[in-house]
Order: structure tokens, then sequence, then C-alpha cells
């Protein structure tokens, strides 16, 4: 191993280092700080599908992409604190609930505008992230995570017992959301534009589909600048991170600032959208099934959480509606129980395939058609990955 | 003073329970890294599987036993040979735990589709007899659940500390790759915990079910209580399972019996959780945790 | 939004196919082609309701799965054989109704999703639980949606559009503490096991309640949770404070072991278990009468009372023999549950509005609105307490079934007492 | 500029080092040297706050270095490399170097994520930078690489353009040419001259290979047993008694 600089460098070339040969081949580096340019028109045309999508649902279905587009805000913040810095929570069900009372004590106890309760849910929540945050700088990995499942169990009692914020175990009524008098979501209300009309379910799906979109754009925006860097640094090595000037402090309670002020909103369009909470709705499966979709979307990037809800939040329910399926409960297998195997089964069969997650394969399909890597967004929050045998590890040259 | 003792009694059994749910947590997690979020479906399903032979199969109580242990054993062997091998050794230490939980979510409603969800009867010998003495009650089945549990954590403890497999069980938990080059079998022993955590399912879901409860569909949520135990004893520390399930059990049923109310209603709940997170503000790796080296 | 579009529940219309609706006013439509076609038959119609098949759909939101499962089970047979025996019978004046169940596993958001999915192609839903049923409560009652909740909880009594059958849980533990304690002359001193959620507390309430009269006094309260594994730190308390009577407001995978912790501790106080703490099972393995028997039954056997929403099985009132008949032809493998009595029995009540609504010539969501406030009292043949939906103060009925537990008869519960009322209603609601 | 005064470090009953004594003047190339197990790199780890002391004084030109936070350092213009590396392994090259200079950058989530014009500005700036240290150790070519699929070689280089990107007063060495081949060696020699030279940087540096510290160092600390046993330059080094007892002996001759 004995080589000149000049021999190394074209060994190296020489090696199939992924990633690297298109920008290579293209000449020069890519220092653009904006690559908006570069910017996926693949998602910019799944956006537009969003938007266009509700023309093609039946009402049943298009709540239940109410729910995914509400519940996928709430995983982009879970995919901040945990796909990014690395911070593994259980708790984003305390935070939805926080969420939700928050807004219905402000919007019906107090009668606020939505305008104003739905970044109050996001901002109450928020605090209660930077209470908690500081718990991260102590614990690790799994004590953490197991940590924020008492989180949960804590604040679902805290719940239950808050009887005049919460309506204790019997729950309470939540406030539509009413911005105007023409723009009312309340059932059986609906917006005439001309010629579109929108009802409940529209509305609520594209008031979630515009604030998700606010808030993939601020994500990916802190991904690719310095705080979602030293993010990702606390991540991959925290003490080193924290020689290299990084407050690992700061850092860590900013993503769970993050993370739970966007779990609230979520909490709080949830609980509006149902109209209704109770404690009981705040449970550890919920948290679970964040986590779920954050890790079945693909870790440490901007989309997979958003692909992730669409997988967790909306599979089971198509599963369950598919034609074949029965829906009597007169013995035999109930759609529900085929529904959640079948969901089960898909999961396992999916991770052992793709352990990366949706990202993993869609990242993968673009770089089978010969197409840049380069041109994903998510490029540069790659979760873990070990590379192919073809990448030389150091032990190998030492 | 009577009430404190029964309710010590009734903790200390319901604690021995929780160490062997929190032991089969441990064990996985030791060789692994990771959390087998599955464990509580597979009591349920151990739980039904008894309940079945007995009741319906007529097969005699410690026979039906016997099989689920091997049933569960062998599936959690398949399971892991099968499946998690394949993505063991990807470091999306994830990916993994993922697929727990769909094992987990997969098998929850497999069992509700084959079994039903109402309550059933376990079909122990020992149901509703009781032992009385001092002025307090003894249940049969919660004094063999200690005796039980004291058999399998002896059991555990010689397997672990001289056999073959247990030194071979630490090496793969300090370094699965170290283990590996220096030729110890990382996959048969990785199959081998999971076959320890299917069959201590079986015994925590039949303890769990005996009298005066019976296997009812919220059992796997039991196994989620144990959670507080291992953090407790100190992640991947046997002792400190044992230890961390028999306080929480302890600490659940005393501050049932004497939670004052201006702490709200069920404290009880959350009481295993704030033990917790007390200890670990004082000593941040649990009772018997270690610290991991971090090296620059 | 027309019945001849295929798509005719979009959320987003375009205004073209708007325009082909002429009679679409906007917002909620109640009219559609369909009416035009029954306007010969001099009948209005709505969502749910096929004028050329001569069909009503009714919608049922239930939960087969998840928690509430061996209750909603028992339910949607009772539904199922309530509808097979109308339709066998000639329908509902020449009217066929039938069945759109969806499995919504007692989960609030799902409930959501499936109101969402069928609320187009029903003309009545009945749905089941509370929390469940509050999930879409303000949507049921924005659509002017008939619906009948299964489920007692207080709070439905004020609804303008909810048909619930049965008492209200707080009046039934009130009504109950009242009988044991007049009538059986037991001792006031009464405790309170509850789940700890909406239900348990709507028991609690009531307990509550009933301590204003007659001397009963609530001497302990404690609260459990699904997926306790221990209720000795609960049953200690009731036995420490001396309670003759204690209630249990909890589902029956709680009622089994907080009954067995009791009966190894020596503590054989008198039972009063809300509806829904009871099932079959509790006392042997299939819940059959010459099963297996649990080793709980003799405890239970000794003196538990149980407050039921419906008749027992095979009690001798007006409309339990068309029930058993249409049970052993339509569902005979259902193991006898007053959960079917109860669901039979509620379906009948709905088929009651739609034959006031067709009567009057309107199956429109706003008609049938109407029926259920015109049609009076219903009676369901004693297998529930009569229900009358007219503008009147409290709920719908408001006096109990009381049973008593006994191992010898099928379906286990023997009545005790009907119609029971007490002087501590009006302080429930 | 540096100066560390009776300094030592225990882990448990275990002294890597005690009574460490020595000053690094400004603009100096010093290098501390030893045996395997010598020290060395927990002298490093003391220096950049890693490790506590359980006695001595650390001064960074005027400030008590003890009494900072490690992420102070930065702040404080003392940076390092790492003898095992220290990248973060799935961003890009340009990113592991951007982090070094995260101390230098002032916008916080907010204006990040919304990608106001100041964070804009900000980062086009730093990027520039960034791009300039890797062009100074010449593997500009690989910025948008992630830094786990480099060669070992490549790697080290990152870790050089990510302590250069820091702008630092003083620069910790942590054995830059370990592991590799004589050509890379000279050429990192020549590197760390070009830095010393043209930058003006303090260097401490770390080393085994006696070829180049004795070639690129204004004077040599010998470590011994967690004893300093000589510092002076390197020509009087080479010719002390007890170094070349202790370490040197064949290591100079090979030399």
């Amino acid at each position: 191993m004995v080589t000149e600089l000049g021999t190394t460098t074209v060994e190296t070339r020489r090696q199939p280092l992924p990633g690297t040969r298109s920008t290579h081949g293209s000449g020069g580096v890519r220092a653009d700080p904006s690559r908006r340019g570069r910017a996926p028109l693949g998602w910019g045309g799944a956006w537009v599908l969003a938007v266009l999508l509700p023309f093609w649902l039946s009402e049943g279905q298009l709540s239940t992409a109410t729910f995914i587009v509400i519940g996928a805000i709430g995983a982009l913040g879970l995919g901040v604190l945990t796909g990014f810095a690395g911070q593994v929570s259980l708790g984003q069900a305390f935070f939805l609930g926080v969420g939700a009372y928050t807004a219905a004590v402000l919007g019906a106890d107090h009668g606020w505008n939505a305008v104003l309760w739905i970044p109050a849910a996001g901002v109450v929540a928020a605090m209660f992230g930077a209470l908690i945050g500081p718990t991260a700088l102590r614990l690790r990995g799994l004590y953490l995570a197991i940590v924020t499942i008492g989180l949960v169990y804590i604040g679902q009692n805290v719940f239950t017992n808050a009887t005049s914020l919460t309506g204790g175990p019997e729950g309470r009524a939540l406030p539509t959301v009413h911005f105007a008098n023409w723009l009312d979501f309340s059932a059986g209300n609906t917006l005439n534009l001309g010629g579109l009309t929108i009802d409940h379910n529209g509305l609520y799906y594209y008031l979630g589909l515009l604030l998700l979109s606010l808030s993939a754009l601020f994500v990916w925006n802190l991904s690719r600048t310095r705080t979602g860097r030293a993010m990702q640094a606390v991540r991959e090595r925290e003490l080193a991170a924290s020689v290299l000037g990084v407050n690992l402090a700061r850092t860590k309670v900013t993503a769970f600032v993050i993370s739970s002020f966007l779990a609230g909103v979520s909490g709080a369009l949830y609980g509006s959208f149902i109209s209704f909470a109770q404690p009981g709705d705040w449970s550890l499966t919920i948290s679970i099934q964040y986590l779920a979709a954050i890790i079945v979307g693909g870790m440490g990037t901007v989309m997979g959480p958003i692909l992730g809800s669409i997988v967790v939040f909306g599979l089971p329910d198509v599963i369950q509606n598919l034609s074949f399926v029965s829906q009597n409960g007169g013995g035999g297998l109930s759609a529900t129980d085929f529904a959640s195997i079948v969901y089960g089964v898909l999961i396992i069969v999916f991770l052992v395939v793709q352990p990366e997650g949706l990202m993993g394969l869609a990242r993968r399909i673009p770089r089978r058609l010969g197409c840049s890597e380069g041109s994903m967004p998510e490029q540069r929050g790659d979760p873990p990955r070990r590379m192919t045998a073809a990448t030389t590890k150091p032990e190998d040259q030492q | 003073m009577t009430q404190f003792w029964q309710l010590l009694f009734e903790g200390f059994s319901l604690g021995c329970v929780y160490a062997l749910i929190a032991l089969a947590f441990t064990v996985i997690y030791r060789s692994s890294g990771v959390i087998n979020f599955a464990q509580g479906a597979m009591l349920l399903a151990g739980a039904y599987v008894i309940s079945w032979l007995t009741v319906n199969e007529g097969v005699p109580f410690f026979g039906a036993v016997a099989i689920a242990i091997v049933a569960l054993a062998l599936s959690g062997v398949a399971f892991q040979l099968l499946l998690l091998r394949r993505v063991a050794t990807q470091r999306p230490i994830f990916a993994v735990v993922m697929i727990t939980i769909g094992l987990g979510t997969a098998l929850t409603s497999g069992v509700d589709a084959v079994f039903g969800s109402s309550t059933r009867v376990l079909g122990d010998p020992w149901g509703s007899t009781a032992l009385h003495a001092a002025g307090l009650v003894f249940d049969w089945v919660k004094l063999w659940a200690i005796v039980f549990v004291a058999v399998v954590l002896a059991a555990f403890y010689v397997l672990d500390r001289h056999s073959r497999y247990g030194l071979a069980m630490r090496a793969t938990a300090s370094d699965e790759e170290a283990a590996l080059a220096v030729g110890i079998p990382v996959a048969r022993v990785q199959a081998l915990t999971w076959a320890i955590a299917g069959s201590l399912a079986v015994l925590a879901g039949l303890f769990l079910s005996g009298y005066p409860s019976s296997p009812n569909p919220s059992l796997g949520e039991s196994a989620l209580t144990a959670f507080p135990a291992i953090i407790l004893g100190g992640l991947g520390s046997p002792v400190g399972a044992v230890v961390g399930g028999i306080l929480i059990g302890l600490i659940e049923v005393l501050a049932q019996g004497y939670d004052p109310s201006w702490l709200g209603n069920n404290f009880y709940e959350i009481a295993p959780y704030i033990v917790m997170i007390g200890v670990l503000l004082a000593k941040p790796y649990g009772l018997f945790g270690v610290r991991p080296a971090e090296r620059l | 939004m027309t019945s001849n579009h295929p798509r005719r529940v979009l959320a987003l219309v375009a205004a073209a196919a708007l325009a082909l609706a002429a009679c679409g006013t906007g917002g909620s439509s109640k009219s559609s082609s369909a009416a035009a076609s029954a306007k010969s038959a001099s009948i209005t119609t709505g969502p749910g309701v096929d004028a050329s098949t001569k069909t009503i759909t009714i919608g049922n939101i239930g939960a087969i799965t998840g928690p509430a499962a061996p209750l909603g089970s028992a339910a949607l047979s009772g539904t199922k054989t309530a509808i097979a025996a109308i339709n066998d019978a000639g329908g509902i004046d020449g009217w066929k109704l039938s069945l759109l169940f969806k499995d919504a596993g007692y989960v609030p958001q799902r409930h959501v999703q499936e109101y969402a999915a069928i609320n187009q192609q029903i003309a009545v839903l009945e749905s089941f639980g509370s929390p469940t049923t509050k999930a879409i409560q303000s949507q049921v009652d924005a659509a002017k949606l008939v619906t009948a909740p299964l489920s007692w909880d207080s709070a439905w009594s004020k609804d303008p559009i909810l048909a619930p059958v049965g008492t209200p849980y707080a009046l039934d533990i009130a009504n109950g503490l009242h009988y044991l304690v007049t009538v059986k002359h037991l001792a006031p001193k009464v405790g309170i096991i509850y789940q700890n959620d909406e239900y348990g507390a709507d028991g609690l309430r009531g307990a509550m309640a009933a301590t204003k009269h007659d001397g009963i006094k609530l001497v302990a309260k404690a609260p459990e949770n699904l997926g306790d594994t221990s209720f000795t730190a609960q049953v200690q308390k009731m036995k420490a404070a001396g309670a003759d009577i204690v209630v249990i407001t909890a589902l029956p995978n709680a009622t089994g072991p907080i009954v067995g912790t009791a009966a190894s501790l020596g503590y054989t106080p008198t039972y009063l278990l809300q509806g829904p703490s009871w099932l079959e099972p509790l006392m042997t393995a299939t819940g059959a009468l010459h099963a297996k028997p649990t080793p709980i039954a003799d405890a239970l056997a000794k003196s538990t009372y149980v407050m039921s929403f419906a008749t027992p099985w095979g009690n001798n009132v007006p409309g339990m023999p068309a029930m058993l008949s249409a049970w052993r032809h339509y569902a005979p493998t259902q193991l006898p549950s007053i959960y079917f009595t109860w669901a039979y029995a509620q379906t009948r009540v709905v088929a009651a509005i739609l034959k006031k609504a067709i009567e009057d010539g309107d199956l429109s969501r706003a008609g049938i609105a109407k029926a259920r406030l015109n049609v009076g009292a219903i009676d369901t043949g004693g297998l529930t307490p009569t229900v009358n939906y007219s503008p009147q103060p409290g709920p719908p009925s408001s006096s109990s079934i009381i049973n008593q537990i006994d191992a010898n008869v099928v379906g286990f519960l023997k009545p005790v007492a009907s119609g029971i009322t007490s002087p501590a209603d009006s302080a429930v609601s | 500029m540096l100066s560390v005064c009776g300094l030592g470090l225990r882990f448990g009953r275990l002294t890597a080092f005690e009574d460490v004594e020595f000053t690094v003047a400004d603009g100096e190339l010093f290098a501390v040297i030893g045996p395997n197990g010598a020290g060395k790199t927990s002298l490093f780890n003391v220096l950049s706050r890693v490790y506590e002391p359980f006695a001595g004084r650390v001064r960074l030109g005027e400030r008590d270095l003890l009494r900072l936070r490690p992420r102070e350092l930065a702040g404080a213009g003392l940076a390092r490399t790492f003898q095992n590396l220290a990248l973060f392994g799935d961003l890009s090259v340009l990113d592991n170097v951007l982090i070094g200079r995260h101390h230098l950058m002032r916008c916080g989530a907010l204006r990040d994520g919304v990608f106001s014009r100041r964070a804009r500005r900000e980062e086009r700036a730093h990027r520039t930078a960034a791009l300039e240290a890797l062009a100074f150790v010449g593997i500009d070519a690989w910025a948008d690489t992630p830094a786990s699929t480099l060669p070992y070689g490549l790697r080290k280089r990152t870790e050089l353009a990510r302590a250069l990107a820091m702008e630092p007063r003083v620069l910790l060495l942590d054995e830059p040419v370990a592991g590799m081949g004589e050509g890379e060696r000279s050429e990192i020699s020549e590197l760390v001259k070009r830095v010393h030279g043209e930058h003006g940087v303090t260097i401490l540096l770390v080393e085994h290979d006696m070829g180049m510290v004795m070639d690129v160092a204004d004077r040599v600390l010998v470590l011994d047993f967690g004893r300093v046993i000589a510092c002076d330059t390197p020509a009087v080094v080479q010719r002390d008694p007890r170094v070349i007892r202790a370490y040197l002996g064949e290591g100079l001759e090979a030399a």
C-alpha cells in the first residue's frame, strides 16, 4: 500500500463509490447551497398528486387520507428527533395529547380562532418538549426511549386527573376548525370555491396537507443547514461533535422542541377532526405507530416519515376495505384481524428485504434507472447503512 | 398490618413474573441489542395455547405447558433464523426493532382470530385453592409462581455462568464481530436467546393468567409493565432484570394499596415509572447497568 | 351527488356534476334522482333508501375485535337476527332492511373513518360504544342521521338525534343501590371499583348520586385499568372500609379477578355489577349452562346482582318467545347473551321508527328524525325498558331491570325486579 | 500560546500521566512522542476536555482551558483531529467539514428552517470556506461523497480539512500519518508543513513516525510511562541518552 498521492487518487477513483461517479462525470462539485434547482421533480409531482387526490377518493378513503396527512405532521416531527438527531423517543403520543388539549382549552373554552389555537397547540407542546429535552443529555439510546414511555404513561395519568382541562376519563369535545363563517370546517358545512365544493373531510384534508407541506419544507431546509447538520453529527458521534464545537444540549433540546411542536399541531388537528378526545387516545400504541412510520419510511430523511405514515396510518384501513375481505362478524376471520395480520406480516417481510425503509427503496429505483443519486433531497440525511463489499474499510488498509 | 403483608406477598409474586418477562427482554437485548416488542404477544400466545390444550384438547396441564414451551421456543428460533438473521447483520437496528413490532401486531391479531376475544379458563390444577396461614391468604398459583421463577432463574444462572453457551452468549453480547471472529456460532447463540425468550414468555403468560385472572387479550400489555423493570435494573444485566422486576411488582401493588388520594386516581400505574426516573437521575445506567465505554 | 353517478360520495364534486342535479341545493343535498322515481309511490327518500327495490340500509359500526369484542360480537348477532326476522316476515310495510356493517374495533379514529365511508349509504345508524360514538356525534347531529348508540352513556339524553335504548349507566347504578337497600334491606355501606374511563366515571356518578338518599354511604372507591394484573389492592380497600355492597363498573376481564381475589381473601360482599361488567363466560368455560364452571363461579353465585339493560335470557316477557324462535332459526350457534337480546330489541326500536317514517311517507333523513320524535313510546315487548324519544326531561328511559346470578339457569341471570326507579334519578341528570 | 503546568490524569487507580509541563510558543510546531501507552492521546483528550485531569493547569493564551466546556474549545481557537478518526460517516465530506465551521456560524433553527436570506448567505459563505479547506488538502473532488465510503487516507485528509476549517489558533494533530504508506506519509508531512507555514497556526502533534516528527517539528516532548523525560529541539532530543534508552533506540537508527 505504498503509493504516491496521485496514484491513490486514481485508485480511489477506480473504486466504485456509490454517489460519486455522476458528480465527477459532470466535472466539479456542487457547492451551490440552494440545490432547489435540482430539487426532485418526483416529489413535486407527488405533491400535485396529493392536491388532486380527493377527486379520486370516496368519502371514506378521503377520511383515511386526512388521518394520514395529519399523522404525517407528527411523524415528521419524530423524524427530526429520532431520525436526524438520533434520540429515540416513544413519547410522541404525549405531545399529541398536549396539543389536542391545548386546542380544546383555547379553542373551545376560551373561544380562540383556529388561526391562533393551531400554532398555540404547537407552542405549548414545544414548551413541554423543552422541559423534557434535557433528560436526553443524561440518558442515551434505549434508556431514553423507555423514559419517554414513562412520559406517555405519566401523561395519560395527568390527562385523566386534570378534569377541568381534559374532561377527565370521560373525555371532552374539541373545537372544530373555524377560521371565518365562510371557512368553517364543521360537519355539514361546505366551502364553495368557484364550482368546487369541499366538505368537512376535504377541508381537513387540505388544511392538513398545507401544514404538512410547510412543515416538510421547514424540516428539509433544516436538514441541509447548520442546525440539521449538527443534529446528524450528534446522532453519529456525540462526543466528537461536542469537541468540534457543537452544543449538545442546545442541539438535542432544539430537536425535542421542533419534534414536539409538530406533534402538538398534529394532535390538535387530529382531535379537532375527531371532535372528541379522551386520555385513552394518547397511548403507547400511538407512539409505537409513529415510530413505525419513521422506520418503515426510512430514518434520517425528510420524505421517509411521510411515506411511512401512508403505510402505517393508511394500509390497515385499505386492507380492511378490500372487497374480498368479509366485514361480517358471523364467525371466521374478522376483517380487522385479517388486516392487522397482513399488515404485521407485510412490515416484517418488507423490512427483511429492505431494512432502510421506503426511502431506501426510493433511492434505489432512480439508481437502477441510471439517474444521479444527487437528485434526491435526502441524500445527505442517509440513514446509517453498511456499504457494499467494494468499499474499503479502514481496517483493511492498516 | 395484615393488609401490608398480604400486599407484600402479592407484589412479590407479581414481581417474580415481571422478572421472567424482564429476563426475556434482557436475554435478547444482550445478544442482539434489540428490544423485542413482540414479547407481550408471545406471552399472550403462550397462555392461550396452554388454555386451548387443557380445556379443548384435554391434555394434562403440565403436558400442555411443556408443549407450549416447546412450540414457542421453536417458533422463536425459526423467527430468528428465517427472518431476523437476514437483517441482523445490517446496521439499522431499528429495522429489527420494527420487525418485532410487526411480529407483535400479527401475533396478537392471530391469537384473537384463532381463539376469539373472550376470557378463557386456563385449566391449571390450582384454581382458586389457597394456603391460609398467619391470617394471610396465599393462592397456590402465586406460591407456585415464586417457586417456578426461582427454579428458572437458577437454571438460567447455571446456563449463563457454567456452560459453553452461556459464555458464548456473554461474548456475543459484548462484541458480536469479535465473537464471530473467534469462532463463536453467533447465529446459533442468537437463536438460543429467542428460544429462551419464547419459553420464558410461556411461563410468564401462565402465571399472569392464573387465578384470579384468566387468559384474556389484554395480557399482552402486561409485558409493557416490565419496561421500567429492565431499565431500573440496567439494560443487559440479568441480575438487574430480576431485581428490577421484583421491585416493580412490589411498587405497583403497594402503591395500589396505599396511594394517597392527593396523588390523583391511578397513581399506582405510574409509580413504577416515577421510581424508574428517580433511579435514573441518580444512576443513568440503572442499578446494575454498565456505562458503555466511549472512545474517540 | 346524484345516485345514478357512480361516485356519488365524492367529497369534491365539480360544478358541472352539480348542475346535472338541478335539485341540488349545495351543502348536504337531501334530494336525489331516486326521489323523482319515488314520487309516484308518494314517499320521500334520502340516503340509504332505495325506492326501486324498496330497501332501507341500516348502518352498523360495531366492535367485533378489540377490547369490547365479546360484547360487540353478541350484539352484532342480535342485530342480524332481528333484521333477518323482520325481512322474512315481509319487512316493514313491504320495505326490506339491509345491514351495512363495519368493524371499528372500539377505536374512535377508525369509527370516524368507517362513518365517513358509509354515511351516504345509510338511512339510520347503530353505533357501538361511548367514546366511539362521541367521536362521530357532531357529524350525525349535523347530518340529522338518526343513530342508535350501543352504549348507555348519560350524555346521550340531551342529544336531539340519538336514539339510545336502555337506561344510562349512572341511573342504573342509582336504581340498583336504591333497590338493594330499600327492598333487600342490605346494609348501606357501598364501595365501588370502576374502570378508569368515561364508562367507569358514569357508574361512579350514579353511586355518588345514590348517597343522597336511603342513608347510602360510599365508603370506598377504587379505579382499575384494562390490563391491570393484580386487583388485590382494590379489593383490600373495599374490605378494609367494610363495604357490604361492592359495585363493579368494569369489563368482564376485570370482574373475574376482582371477585376471585375477594373470595381468596375471605371477603364476600354483595356485588352489584354494571351491565357491561357481566358476561356469561364468567360462570363457565364457554358460557353455556353445563360447561366446566370457572373457579369464581361459586363466589359469583353467592350474592351477585346484575343491572341489565335487557331482560335475562328466557324471561317470561311478551317479546321473548319471538326472539327465542328467531335466535334458533337465524343464529343457533350464538350462545345466550344479554347483548344479543339488547341489540335485537334495539333493532326493533329502529324498525319501529322506520315504520312510522314510512307511514308518514317520508324516508328522508329529516323524515326519519321526525318519526323518531313522533312515534311515541316504543314497547320492545319487555325485552328492554320502554323508550320514548318525544321531547321530555330526562333520558328516554330511566327505569332498570335487576337480576340475580343463578348458576342453574340458561344465561345465569334470574330477574328479580324490573321497572325500578330511584329518588336519586333527578340528581343524576 | 499554550502552557501546561503540573498536569496529571488518572483512570481509577491507573495513572495515565502526571507532572506534565510544557509551553508551546505562538506559531510553534510542537511534537509529543513516546512509546505506545505513554499517554500521548490521553494528553490530547485532556487538552480537548474529554478527560478531566486530577491536577494541573492548562492556559490557552489568556484563558484557563480547564474551565471551558468541550464545545467552547472551538470558539477559543482550539481544533483537533482524532487518532481513530471521528468522521460523521453518513454525512458528506463537505458536511463533515462544515461541522467544523459550526461554531463560526450563527443561524438558529428558525432561520435555518425558513431558509432566511441570512441563513442562505451564511450557508453559502461557509460552504466556500469549507471547499477551500478541502481543496487545500486536495480532496475537494470528493465533497459530496459520504465520508464512510472514502478510503482511509482520504478520511484522514478530511479530518485535517475539518480541523483547518475551524480556523484554529492551536491545532492538535493526533497521529496524522498513522496507518499510511510511505508516499502518503511524506505528502501529509508536506501538508502539515504548509499548514504551519501558510496559516501560521500553532500545531501540537502526536506522532509515532519518527521521520516525520524530526522532519517537521520545532521542538519535541518525549513521554515515557506518563512522565516527561525530555523536551527540546529534535536534534537535542535525538541525542538524549534517556530518550534513546527508553524509546528511540532502534527507531532512531532506522530513521
